[in-house]
């Protein structure tokens, strides 16, 4: 029997591990917009918005403080820092399409085992939104794929081929969930780490792709 | 003299036609999104448009559910009249956008739109929407992105390899109107913005016959400093102020 | 025997009675930079200069005064003004490519009769300078031609075709010099002034390519 | 922690090699160009060199005429080494540029460079050299401008008509180290400019595997307004501080 799965701030405190120090960061709405309260203290890193802002600080929670001119692109209030720096949806644009973020953490419907990317598409509905999260995909240095690893019914995200429509093709560099960390190599899939509690075995089983399991697999470490 | 303050929103767009083309600027909230032009767009009541913008809208009815919604951080103000409105009223026909649908169980106006195939949708990504209005205010036809090659965007699209990598090839789009929205203004038309405000809103100054700038206030010439002034008044033909009180959706109708 | 030639002040005193209320001038550099000391009072007109500025006031001509970081694409210290914007390159020549200035005043090596411009080539020399001339040439809404009728040698400079190298093709509206001022039409060079004391016959001999001669000829008004 | 602040000038370019391609901010004049960085790339003696820019330069003999030539408006500062110092010293084997030559009778480095034939030159206007740049910068391939078409920069270029106009293909360009000149950063390379200093010096932030940023002054980080910030620090890897007192051409070799 597997262990539990790991709830959505422990994911986003995995998928922070991987933000190194200097690092220009965006982060998808819904769970990768977590990730801001996990970066490690010893490390300074700059979280870009793609609605044009750059090195803010933690989102505002109180909207009496809370100002409708300066938002993230997820529409959450967020607070001045030093060194922040403003711009135009041109000139954000241009540090997403010239390959000036280092680490964008999408949200996922769906991740093909060659890395193609399906999160634009609404479930249940026939209209998708692209916003900036295509560019974003395209372009940042690595792709982290952040996502619950199963559907609501159970059924597999982590697919051979996607079947709903992709928002780039092989893009993802690695695959964050609740239950492993995957990276994606020109191989396939490779399983690098499992939730605690977890065998490579119980992850496969819900996984559509087929996982290489390596020697060095290991158990996630959150701290 | 150079004056390009003008007194209300319905003068500002009183020379508007059935079949325009309108830039609005904004991101997706209440905070850089030109509300009264957009109102002011609404009562004209002019039809058959093609709306170029981030998103579609909520429209009236969806706003008062994410304004309760958004209530725990962030006050929606009264005044924040968004795209949704023009297409909910049917006057758009056609939507170049990043974002018509709302991202969860809601259907926006938009949305029923295109389901009943009344509304024309051209959707892209938010880098190539900017790019493309840029490529129009400043005289590019056309350019080569990597972004959207293999993907729903690329269909009846040229693709092109440059040093190994596709690209696709993308145009300049411009517009009859761009409606933006600035914080204060001078008589020049000299803009300046407050923290988020900007997002589309500089880009789509200067990319369509007639810009017009929907302004928190005005100040007098040379209050603004020239090395913060992010778009210079050459890309501007109108600007309006905003009222200080602000207006419901019941009153601007 | 033909009236005086009129003088580099007074050539720029007449171009700059085209400037309408309102206008996006640049001018540049050489007699054209003058054009700025003779706008009529009543007129608002803001001067745009490629390298980043627009709106700006006076040439400074006290080295105690000057600062090289408020400089003009002629190299000229200017004044601030209240109105003034600054930018960069990229945004500078969004303003040129896209169609937002109103007049360019270009000085000229060779004007051809379909309104070719030849500027860039050095007399003599074997290299040439585009600078921000070709952008201004082949985009701004009205270019006007502001130059010495003939060479240094009395040969025509406004001729049949370019011998020097283009700089832009059918750019000039408008030709302006120290005997005349021309329009670039479909039809042809139509002579519409000549200066103080000149006819048409004379402006003609001096002038390789045909002139038009309208009933409506009039002299140059410079008032 | 982030700090793009290095030490000295020397250090700044200490992984250029022969061969690089750099882009070098400036339009033509000393209180925009990048002179102590330019002098570091002439003290370390890189040769064949692809140099990037508006103007080829003076250099030293020629600055002294021009000197002489432009007190009576403007005083030259005598720590204006320019790209013609690079040029004469031989380090450059091909120019993009605008301005290759002297506008007068004087023939500079670059001119004679051209003329001898051990100096390719790429000739183009300004507004498609900068665009190109900041295509480099921006991550576009390749845009079509109507700048050029029937003259000497359209040689062995496409064409293609767009909506009735000719338009020109031109790519994108990327150096190996952008040299850049600002007044103000802060540790996190974020650069505000002083009048007309930006001229191409914005563009070429990021269009280079290294960015590095010569500047009068470093603040504090929050110092600068961020909705002043011109150039922000994404693009720049590294900040050398100019000296408070200006050295002349001969201290700095």
């Amino acid at each position: 029997m597997p262990g539990e799965r790991l709830d959505e701030q422990v994911m986003a405190l995995r998928a922070a591990k991987e933000f190194q120090d200097g690092m220009i960061i965006n982060l998808g709405v819904g769970i990768p917009t977590y990730c801001s309260n996990f970066v490690p203290p010893e490390r300074e890193v700059l979280f870009h918005s793609e609605n044009g802002v750059i090195g803010f600080g933690p989102i505002i929670d109180d909207p009496d403080v809370a100002d409708n001119r300066m938002i993230n692109a997820g529409g959450q209030p967020i607070s001045k820092k030093p060194g922040m720096a403003l711009m135009d949806h041109a000139e954000s644009f241009c540090i997403i399409r010239g390959g000036h973020v280092d680490i964008t953490v999408l949200g996922s419907l769906q991740v093909s085992e060659k890395g193609d990317l399906a999160n634009y598409m609404i479930p249940g509905k026939q209209v998708g939104n692209l916003g900036g999260g295509q560019d974003l995909a395209f372009c940042s240095k690595k792709v982290i794929a952040l996502m619950i690893h199963t559907t609501k019914e159970g059924g597999p995200k982590i697919v051979k081929e996607c079947t709903e429509p992709i928002t780039a093709p092989e893009c993802v560099d690695q695959i964050i969930t609740d239950i492993a960390v995957i990276e994606v190599t020109p191989e396939g899939l490779v399983l690098r780490e499992v939730a605690p509690g977890w065998t490579a075995e119980e992850v496969q089983a819900l996984t559509e792709a087929r996982l290489i399991v390596p020697p060095d697999l290991q158990e996630m470490t959150l701290l | 003299m150079i004056n390009k303050i003008v007194g209300s929103f319905d003068e500002a767009i009183a020379d508007m036609v059935d079949g325009s083309t309108l830039l609005v600027g904004g991101f997706a909230g209440a905070g850089e999104c030109p509300s009264y032009l957009i109102g002011a767009v609404a009562r004209k009541g002019v039809k058959d448009l093609t709306f170029v913008g981030n998103v579609g809208g909520w429209g009236p009815n969806l706003m008062e559910v994410v304004r309760e919604r958004m209530a725990v951080i962030l006050t929606i103000p009264e005044d924040f009249y968004d795209p949704g409105m023009l297409v909910g009223r049917g006057q758009v026909k056609k939507g170049i956008v990043t974002y018509p649908a709302a991202p969860g169980r809601f259907f926006t106006p938009m949305e029923w739109g295109i389901m009943q195939g009344e509304i024309e949708l051209e959707l892209m990504g938010q880098g190539t929407l900017c790019e493309r209005i840029r490529a129009g205010k400043g005289g590019i036809a056309a350019f080569y992105t990597p972004v959207g090659v293999g993907t729903v965007v690329a269909e009846g699209k040229e693709v092109r390899e440059f040093n190994g990598r596709k690209y696709l090839l993308e145009h300049a789009l411009r517009g009859d109107f761009s409606l933006i929205r600035a914080h204060k203004a001078d008589r020049y038309g000299n803009l300046v913005y407050w923290g988020t405000m900007r997002t589309f809103n500089p880009v789509m100054a200067g990319a369509s016959t007639v810009t017009v700038a929907e302004v928190d206030e005005v100040v007098e010439l040379g209050e603004l400093d020239p090395e913060c002034v992010v778009t210079p008044g050459v890309y501007v033909d109108r600007v309006v102020v905003r009222p200080k009180e602000p207006k419901p959706w019941e009153e601007a109708m």
